[in-house]
């Protein structure tokens, strides 16, 4: 039935982790709903508004590794987790 | 700033009216002189605004003329009868700050730069938003978006007039005392030409000298406040200022004066002389309940009347009583005292009671 | 104390979110999937790791589309929105004219794409088409298929003749939105024509104007039929778009692999650039 | 109408309903079809190359094989073609009211087929039951397994489905749907060549004779390699200019940047200038596509790696294409796909075209058309295609199509047998030669040789002339060394239209068209995705050292453009008709 | 006055342009295809009627219309069906994650179909939908719920939502008054959502022709058999173009003052 | 039959709508909620309506936990301050909507709708539909709606508050009859005291979402418990003077010193607050003991029949409010007279620590 889909054990921890975030954000927003705050991002954001952009920008950190050097994705990938966390926490 | 004359004006929205019922405006002639402040008072659906759209140019008279300083001006654009106007609900432009939404009028009639500034901060100061110049107007609470546009009529020095279109409805009670005081002041301080539709008597006598009463399409009195509180010309007017109405009451012709049931009210000589002349026999007499005398014993004029009722307003009281089949309200004080169902014992003072044939007063001079 | 905080909500949005996610979430998890293989047949694929992404990102062919691409929305967007104004400005307000108007704009918008691709095939063609043979009559050389600009020209122009209506629709209905005082007030500030415009009517259209861009933008940064009729992408490569690199990667070559790394970076640029866009805006709005 | 095809289930109810109730009527049922079978043969398919009696035995034939097959419905597709109308519009119905088996026969634009077949064959689901699919994919079908080998089906489980009478040797098409393995893939439908056309009587004018022997020093007459031709089309676009008060061209060709400009070089193009190897059906081991094969694997195109697809010849090929269109093409030219292009000669202002399709045969016979003399004879006529300088005898000298009925090993079995019976119907002699007169793409021999064939010969222009003639062997489709033909082909038309444009120089569109094809072969090879004969690419080296090989790649001529040759069409129909 | 004439000119101009490449189709649509290549003519010379005739008369063709309009309607009403709860919900309530759902529903949009072929192919067959109206519908749903649930959202924000108060007072339940008092209420909103789901479902070609062979086949699919090896259609082309336009304008012209008055309500 | 706030809370997005509301409702009152715009009357009636649902507290119903309960299986009525009605049905199925959702049988909805149609004077409009009416009218067919079913409680948001003056008063009147028939629990909220005076019956005082004092209408009227109730519940507002008492004296702003008299010599010395309804201001002197002020017109504004006069001297600023129409010119000098006897005295904490005497006790 998902044979078509072509998984690759990748791809499943790609999803995975991304459905984990998810999860663990939504349980949090029902446990404790946040509020819009202004941090150095120069608009008012939600910590929705901000997982958004992390995870955005951390695509966008992948590819540019990947357009312009060849060092392993594994170092994108540790500045877009740092990237990530700071937004979350001071974004 | 201009004298605004308008000739045998009519308006009806129908294109081709049939009969009386549609026009919103008959045969009407009036002056707003310069430099007034005038009030167009009148109910809900009787031509007050159409009178004030025909007047800025928003719309054609379908009959009559409208002048100007003597000069017609049916054919000419609102844009060129140089007219402000504020309208019921604030009309602001929402993409501009409060200080462009007042500048704007101004740049449109090539004000020098210097001059819109302090004219616009001369405007703001008396209304109270210069702390707000800088903010974009539609941002602003319901009532500041109305100082706004008020602003925009003012701010301009060189209209004929300025002419305000139930400004207040949607400013809070609170702040309507504020507002119709800086209205006033504005008025005493630039000494323009304004005219001012409401239905509310209150802003219309604190605001104008004179207040025009529109009733079905008509001006049925025009007069300082303190005519039209005394001797409203026409039922309606008695009925519509003051608050409770103006007592009225249907009566017929008998010896002495006129009676209604089997109560006789005798009338003023000039007043029995004037109506002798008359055929009508619509005929009402009108007492306001303000001037209505109450006295616990009797006497020779007076008129013996059951409580049914007694309002308690905090500062005064309405009773509301029955005299013969009629019932009548009277203002009280509110030290004023009286048990449901007793009798009590009233007079009309006779420079008070009013006498309407066909709904319209019977004065002295008529004689 | 606008709308009420209810998570019960969540049961109205349900078959929605469903729906899209039956028909979005799988199919996109799958082009995930597809954008780390060589794929040749069920069963048949090679992982790849990135090597697509970091392919695509070096190709100098598709950088030279993606330029193009924006050169073209860009124009896209400069033309028709003031256009498309511009005749929601002139269309009558009301009546059987005004219904008439409506209708006969719409019609392009009505039109099957690859229609519209080779209605404007031909009738931008000098030997039976009427445009190109008017423009040739006037003495101007105007080939499409030969000319790089008279390519780019035509593509634009048809872009502009099939979606203009849409921006046209959604400002004529903002027009009518405002209501007749605002005219009123201005008239009695002796507001220019031009001053009416842009205090009133263009602030007063922003809404349907977000709406008008975003989807314009979205739809000519994805165009594929009609410049794929019209031109084919030529001549060589100068109408050769992003989406027709595209979709003749994926399903000319059926390189799945390839195209789906492709359209994952694609994807993430329109998503970027809209979400800015939409960002701007609501920021906009709410600015104190 | 309500199309019952929806309702699958509820039409094999009442089938089934319908036999039972009948009860031993079957009998009746069974005449049904054979009255069936006998109006389609004394009315529709009168003329044949079969008696009437055979033909009503091998009707009887299908009616039988089809019994088990009876209410079932089943999907095919097509390019549009007039022959392919024919057997939609004509034979679909004739074999179900025949066989009581429903066919679908869907038409549409040939890339579309390519794109259903393909999607079937990446995701392994059925589309169609079965499709008509040139044989150009037969490199593909066989490497990726993923097709029945109709010889496979014939020997295995269509043996009871296959028609006795399906004279298999009568086709003159089998070579280019074999496989390097020796089996058949595909059965061939239909099929066209490209060829020469040229306005004859413009030819034959003295006139224009005279001029032409003035300014080129030889005759004008039908070229025999490209120097005649190109000078041909300048003579009648710059020298004639204008024949009867309208402008003609020498020349005409397409240019748009499609998919089908693609065609315009993987049909033989560069085979045509000489760039591959001797060899019929397609030369080796460099084939017209430039890639060379060792051992059935296709080891690259690119010349460092021994393949052709930017070699000397192929980029002279390409030189060729874009100046003519430039210089001697109708400016309109440039911006037509094959098919707009395909009937411009008909409107009388061409004088002569390198590469045409017979496919376009039909249309220009038609009554009324400037190119068609008042007594229904052309004007014009079809030839050989001339050949470039690198071209040698041996070697392919054109491009013929074979559309041929293809099964996809995803299709169910039992739809697939349906399919493979309704296929043979649409080839079986007792249709196939009225089928060829309505389409003009002959694929039987014995039809090629029938009476009437003979009889409408004058009007087909050289059509008849050229399948009889034993030439017409050096027409083939692309051949078995294109491991992936739809990955491959979609390369082609992309880099030819930077060409084209004059965005790139010959050159270096070949180049990168060279390099993007070594790269999808090296992609199979590393995913090691072909079974058969799979691609193993060469290590890239000096392109030198292939050059100075004998045979493909090969070196750059001094002198490109050779004295120009020309022959008489009379002679030419000679040598045909001698060869025989 | 004078105002108003430049502005009537402007707009006869406009339209008189907008309808110059239609008026082009239509008057190939009645050429032979003889005519069609023979040159330029203004209007048909030897007008015939044959192209249309071999539509109306071959299945093949006008199940092609039928079946585009099957899809259409279905996928107009699952549009509306899944939409108008949603974009209530919208309207009235917070929710978590409201603005990001709403976004991501947005973003369906802009992801280029192409790639996404083979996946939608692969997903509606092996739920064996392949090939029925339902399957396009739903695909072509993707891309209208998203838009319809942004304009119907515009619209219910219109209607205040003491509205709902005020039913749910006098005692309606909320099915019942979302059928019987909501959606009347904002019918034009309704109208001008069907019209752009069925514009953009109308148009659509590449989901359409991917997720169909035979029974559920476009019009645009089919359009393209004109285009063949021994050369194109144009005539057929041209009438079976003309052929796609009529169901538009019929649309249009039921939702014409939806969409005037309409849109006065709503966001859009 | 009584409904009962206890302790509720609305809190929404950290805003307080409503704080810790404790109220009683008797079947058969008459209640007036009177606060300014945003003071939490609508917030609390929705909470009674159960359209929302508080964030803490409970709502009882005859004693019976209702919190939680959804509006539809309450049986209430709301009339708003715009005019709703189903503009898709005509004025009589507005009216008999209500009544065809409680299943009722079709002769009896239309005597009902007929009933309350003319009650209400719209009986002669029954086939027209809302939009077609104009302001009063819709706001008359919204009101049948309500009154039409036997709600228990009926509420009104400022349903009068976008109507005509004259009009609103006729209304006003109307509804007053209507409900002292009625057996149920009538709400009405305005931001206007006199239309509470005009409605009588029970009073509560609310601002930001506090009530501030709740009663019978004259109770909460003469004795105001601070400084905010007493501006509250009189328009114009009372006016309040800064003053101190000492053993001897009474001293406003330290400007106007006054003997003390008997009135005030039960306040202890310290500094309060004086106020002053503008009604009880007048400019003859009507007892020797009135406060004597001299003062300048800033502005008379003129009702009808009566006269609101702003005057102001360079320490104060008053109102008062006299009967008929006087003229004055802006700047004229002016005496006004302060009766000692009508002055309310409050506290530093502005808690009312006086009632003037002649006025108190509510004695009616």
């Amino acid at each position: 039935m998902i044979a078509w889909m072509n998984w690759t054990p990748t791809v499943v921890v790609f999803f995975a982790v991304i459905a984990m975030i998810l999860a663990v954000m939504t349980v949090y927003e029902v446990v404790s709903p946040c509020t819009e705050r202004k941090g150095f991002l120069p608009i008012e954001t939600t910590r929705g508004d901000r997982l958004f952009i992390g995870l955005l920008s951390a695509a966008y950190i992948h590819l540019v590794f990947l357009a312009v050097s060849d060092i392993t994705l594994w170092v994108a990938l540790a500045v877009s987790v740092c990237w990530l966390l700071i937004l979350l926490r001071w974004g | 700033m201009a004298e605004i004359q308008l000739k045998s004006l009519a308006h009806s929205y129908s294109d081709s009216p049939t009969g009386p019922d549609d026009y919103a405006i008959r045969q009407l002639d009036h002056v707003w002189h310069k430099g007034g402040a005038y009030a167009l008072l009148g109910p809900s659906g009787c031509g007050k605004s159409t009178m004030l759209n025909i007047i800025s140019g928003l719309i054609q008279p379908s009959e009559g003329e409208v002048l100007f300083d003597g000069k017609r001006v049916n054919e000419l654009s609102p844009r060129d009868r140089n007219i402000a106007q504020v309208f019921q609900f604030p009309v602001i432009y929402d993409s501009m700050t409060v200080y462009e939404n007042l500048a704007f009028p101004l740049k449109n009639n090539k004000v020098p730069a210097d001059r819109i500034k302090t004219r616009v901060q001369e405007i703001a100061e008396v209304l109270e938003i210069e702390d707000k110049l800088h903010k974009k107007a539609k941002n602003l609470t319901a009532d500041e978006k109305q100082k706004v546009s008020m602003g925009r009529g003012l701010v301009r020095e060189d209209v004929s007039a300025i002419l305000f279109d139930e400004p207040l409805t949607v400013i809070d009670p609170q702040l309507k005392w504020k507002l119709r005081r800086k209205l006033k002041q504005i008025h005493e301080q630039f000494d323009i030409t304004m005219v001012y539709v409401t239905h509310d008597q209150l802003e219309a006598s604190t605001f104008a000298d004179k207040i025009a009463v529109m009733y079905g399409g008509q001006v049925v009195q025009f007069g300082t406040p303190t005519e039209l509180f005394e001797a409203p010309n026409h039922t309606f007017v008695g009925y519509f200022i003051g608050s409770p109405g103006m007592n009225l009451v249907e009566v017929e012709r008998c010896a002495g004066g006129v009676c209604f049931d089997s109560t006789v009210v005798p009338l003023e000589p000039w007043q029995a002389d004037l109506l002798e002349r008359m055929t009508s026999t619509n005929v009402k007499i009108g007492i306001r309940p303000e001037f209505i005398e109450v006295s616990a014993i009797s006497s020779d004029d007076t008129y013996e009347s059951e409580v049914l009722d007694v309002e308690d307003l905090g500062t005064y009281k309405i009773v509301t009583v029955r005299l013969a089949n009629q019932e009548m309200k009277v203002r009280q004080n509110e030290e004023f005292e009286a048990d449901l169902g007793s009798q009590i014992h009233l007079s009309f003072p006779k420079q008070w009671l009013m006498l309407y044939v066909d709904e319209f007063l019977i004065q002295e001079q008529q004689r | 104390m606008n709308k009420i905080s209810d998570n019960r909500a969540w049961w109205l949005v349900l078959p929605v979110f469903l729906l899209v996610a039956f028909s979005a979430l799988i199919p996109l998890m799958t082009v995930v999937n597809y954008s780390v293989q060589d794929i040749f047949g069920p069963g048949q694929a090679f992982f790849v790791g990135t090597e697509w992404f970091k392919s695509i990102l070096a190709d100098q062919r598709l950088q030279d589309s993606l330029i193009r691409q924006f050169v073209f929305s860009g124009f896209v967007l400069l033309i028709q929105i003031p256009l498309g104004i511009g005749v929601a400005l002139m269309m009558p307000k009301s009546g059987i004219k005004g219904s008439l108007c409506l209708i006969l704009i719409a019609i392009p918008l009505l039109i099957p794409w690859n229609v519209v691709g080779t209605i404007w095939q031909i009738f931008a063609r000098g030997d039976i088409g009427l445009f190109g043979w008017g423009i040739n009559q006037l003495g101007i050389d105007y080939n499409y298929t030969g000319d790089t600009l008279d390519a780019w020209l035509t593509v634009l122009l048809m872009d502009v003749w099939h979606w203009t209506p849409l921006v046209a629709l959604l400002c004529y209905s903002g027009l009518r939105a405002i209501p007749e005082a605002f005219y009123q007030a201005a008239e009695i500030d002796r507001a220019s024509k031009w001053a009416v415009f842009r205090y009133i009517q263009l602030p007063r259209l922003k809404s349907v104007l977000i709406i008008a861009v975003l989807l314009r933008f979205m739809d000519s940064f994805m165009i594929y039929i009609e410049p794929f009729v019209l031109t084919g992408g030529g001549p060589g490569s100068s109408t050769t778009f992003l989406s027709q690199t595209l979709t003749t990667m994926a399903i000319g070559q059926f390189d799945l692999g390839r195209a789906a790394a492709f359209s994952l970076i694609y994807f993430l640029i329109v998503l970027l650039i809209s979400w800015l866009f939409f960002t701007a805006i609501t920021q906009a709005d709410k600015e104190k | 109408m309500f199309k019952n095809n929806k309702y699958p289930k509820t039409l094999m109810l009442s089938a089934a309903i319908g036999a039972i109730s009948m009860g031993v009527s079957l009998q009746a049922s069974a005449d049904q079809y054979s009255d069936a079978a006998e109006k389609w043969v004394n009315n529709s398919f009168e003329r044949s190359t079969l008696s009437e009696k055979e033909q009503m035995q091998e009707m009887a034939w299908f009616t039988k094989a089809a019994k088990q097959f009876r209410g079932m419905e089943i999907n095919v597709v097509s390019e549009t073609l007039a022959t392919h109308e024919y057997e939609s519009n004509v034979l679909a119905k004739a074999f179900a009211e025949i066989t009581g088996i429903k066919v679908n026969h869907t038409l549409i634009q040939e890339g579309d087929v390519i794109e259903k077949l393909q999607t079937q064959m990446q995701s392994g689901r059925n589309i169609y039951d079965a499709y008509v699919n040139d044989s150009d994919l037969i490199g593909t079908h066989f490497r990726y397994g993923k097709v029945v080998a109709i010889s496979d089906m014939i020997a295995g489980d269509g043996k009871d489905f296959t028609l006795p009478t399906l004279d298999l040797d009568d086709f003159i098409g089998l070579d280019f749907t074999t496989g390097p393995d020796g089996k058949l893939y595909q059965l061939p439908t239909q099929q066209f060549a490209n060829l020469y056309w040229f306005r004859a009587d413009w030819f034959e004018r003295a006139d224009l004779k005279k001029q032409f022997k003035e300014i080129y020093g030889y005759e004008l007459g039908v070229p025999v390699n490209w120097s005649a031709y190109e000078d041909i089309a300048e003579f009648f676009t710059v020298y004639v200019k204008e024949i009867d008060g309208e402008k003609v061209y020498g020349h005409m060709d397409y240019g748009k940047k499609d998919p089908s400009l693609g065609w315009r070089f993987t049909d033989a193009w560069f085979s045509m200038a000489g760039a591959g190897d001797k060899g019929l059906p397609n030369g080796l081991p460099v084939d017209e596509w430039g890639i060379r094969v060792e051992d059935c694997h296709p080891v690259g195109s690119n010349v460092s790696r021994g393949g052709a697809t930017n070699g000397p010849a192929a980029v002279y090929a390409t030189e060729k294409y874009v100046d003519w269109m430039e210089k001697y093409a109708p400016p309109e030219a440039t911006g037509m796909t094959f098919s707009e292009s395909g009937p411009v000669p008909a409107q009388g202002h061409i004088a002569q075209q390198i590469f045409w399709y017979t496919a376009f045969t039909a249309s220009m016979i038609k009554d009324g058309l400037p190119v068609v003399n008042e007594d229904g004879s052309p004007k014009w006529r079809m030839a050989p295609s001339p050949h470039g300088p690198y071209w040698e005898e041996g070697m392919k000298l054109g491009y013929q199509d074979v559309g041929s009925w293809t099964f996809m090993k995803s299709t169910p079995e039992k739809r697939r047998l349906a399919a493979w019976l309704y296929a043979q119907f649409t080839v079986s002699k007792t249709v196939s030669l009225e089928k060829t007169i309505a389409g003009l793409t002959p694929i039987r021999e014995s039809d090629i040789n029938s009476e009437e064939m003979t009889e409408m010969a004058p009007k087909l222009g050289g059509l008849v002339e050229f399948y009889r003639s034993p030439a017409r062997v050096q027409w083939s489709p692309t051949g078995t060394n294109v491991p992936d033909y739809p990955k491959l082909a979609q390369l082609w038309w992309q880099y030819i239209a930077q060409a084209a444009s004059g965005e790139a120089t010959p050159q270096e569109a070949l180049d990168g068209l060279a390099d993007a094809q070594d790269n999808v072969m090296a992609r199979l090879e590393r995913a090691n995705v072909q079974p058969n004969c799979g691609p193993k690419l060469n290590k890239p080296r000096d392109p030198q050292y292939w050059l100075d090989q004998p045979g493909a790649p090969k070196p750059k001529l001094a002198n490109e453009k050779p004295q120009g040759e020309t022959i008489a069409y009379k002679e030419l129909l000679k040598t045909w008709d001698n060869a025989r | 006055m004078r105002q108003t004439r430049s502005k009537n000119i402007g707009i006869i101009i406009y339209i008189l342009l907008l309808l110059t490449p239609v008026y082009w189709l239509l008057n190939m649509s009645f050429k032979t295809n003889r005519e069609i290549l023979g040159g330029l003519t203004f209007w048909p010379k030897n007008f015939t009627l044959d192209n249309y005739v071999v539509i109306f008369t071959d299945p093949s063709w006008y199940n092609g219309y039928l079946n585009s309009m099957a899809y259409v309607s279905i996928n107009v009403v699952i549009t509306l069906l899944v939409a108008l709860p949603a974009a209530y919900a919208f309207s009235r309530y917070k929710f978590a994650g409201d603005k990001h759902l709403f976004f991501w529903l947005l973003s369906n949009r802009m992801a280029p179909p192409a790639v996404f072929l083979l996946p939608f192919f692969q997903l509606y067959s092996s739920i064996g939908l392949f090939d029925t109206y339902i399957a396009v519908a739903l695909a072509h749903c993707l891309f209208n719920v998203p838009l319809a649930v942004w304009i119907l959202e515009g619209f219910m924000k219109g209607v205040p939502r003491e509205y709902d108060e005020m039913a749910y007072i006098d005692g309606y339940s909320f099915p019942k008054f979302f059928i019987k008092v909501f959606l009347p209420m904002i019918r034009s909103g309704i109208g001008v959502t069907a019209f752009f789901a069925f514009m953009f479902s109308w148009v659509e070609l590449l989901l359409a022709r991917t997720l169909t062979s035979v029974d559920a086949q476009p019009i645009g699919a089919i359009m393209t058999r004109t285009i063949g090896a021994s050369g194109i259609d144009w005539g057929l082309l041209a009438a079976a173009g003309v052929l796609t336009i009529i169901p538009g304008v019929l649309v249009i012209w039921f939702v014409r003052n939806h969409v005037a008055k309409g849109f006065a309500l709503g966001r859009v | 039959m009584s409904l009962t706030l206890e302790n509720v809370s609305n809190t929404v997005d950290g805003v307080d709508y409503v704080r810790d509301a404790n109220l009683t409702f008797e079947a058969g009152s008459f209640n007036v909620l009177l606060g300014r715009t945003l003071a939490g009357k609508t917030s609390m009636m929705r909470l009674m309506a159960g359209l929302d649902k508080p964030t803490k507290g409970r709502l009882l119903y005859k004693g019976e936990d209702v919190t939680g309960k959804n509006v539809q299986s309450r049986n209430i009525s709301m009339i708003y301050q715009q005019f709703i009605n189903y503009p898709t049905l005509t004025v009589y199925e507005n009216i008999a909507s209500p009544l065809r959702l409680a299943k009722m049988p079709a002769s009896e909805i239309d005597r009902r709708v007929k009933e309350t149609a003319s009650m209400l004077q719209i009986e002669p409009l029954l086939k027209r539909y809302p939009l077609e009416l104009s302001g009063g009218q819709q706001q008359r067919t919204a009101m049948a709606r309500a009154l039409v079913k036997d709600a228990t409680l009926v509420l009104f948001d400022e349903p009068l508050v976008n109507l005509d003056y004259k009009l609103r008063e006729e209304l006003r009147a109307e509804l007053r009859d209507l409900f002292q028939e009625r057996q149920c629990i009538a709400v009405y909220a305005t931001t206007e005291a006199n239309e509470a005076l005009a409605l009588g019956g029970t009073t509560t005082l609310l601002h930001e979402g506090s009530v501030i004092q709740s009663g019978p209408v004259m109770d909460v009227y003469r004795a105001p418990v601070n400084t905010l109730a007493a501006q509250l519940f009189s328009e114009p507002p009372m006016n309040m003077i800064r003053g101190r008492v000492t053993d001897t004296e009474v001293t406003f702003d330290e400007y106007s010193h006054h003997a003390l008299t008997q009135e005030l010599a039960a306040l202890s010395p310290g500094d309060y607050w004086f106020g002053i309804r503008p009604s009880h201001i007048a400019l003859v002197p009507a007892n020797d003991d009135d406060l004597e002020m001299s003062m300048e017109v800033a502005l008379s504004e003129i009702s009808g029949s009566e006269t609101f006069m702003h005057v102001e001297n360079s320490h104060f600023e008053m109102v008062t409010q006299l009967m008929g129409v006087h003229q004055y010119r802006t700047g004229a000098p002016v005496k006004v007279y302060l009766p000692i006897n009508k002055l309310f005295v409050f506290d530093n904490d502005e808690r009312l620590v006086h009632t003037p005497s002649r006025i108190s006790g509510g004695a009616v």
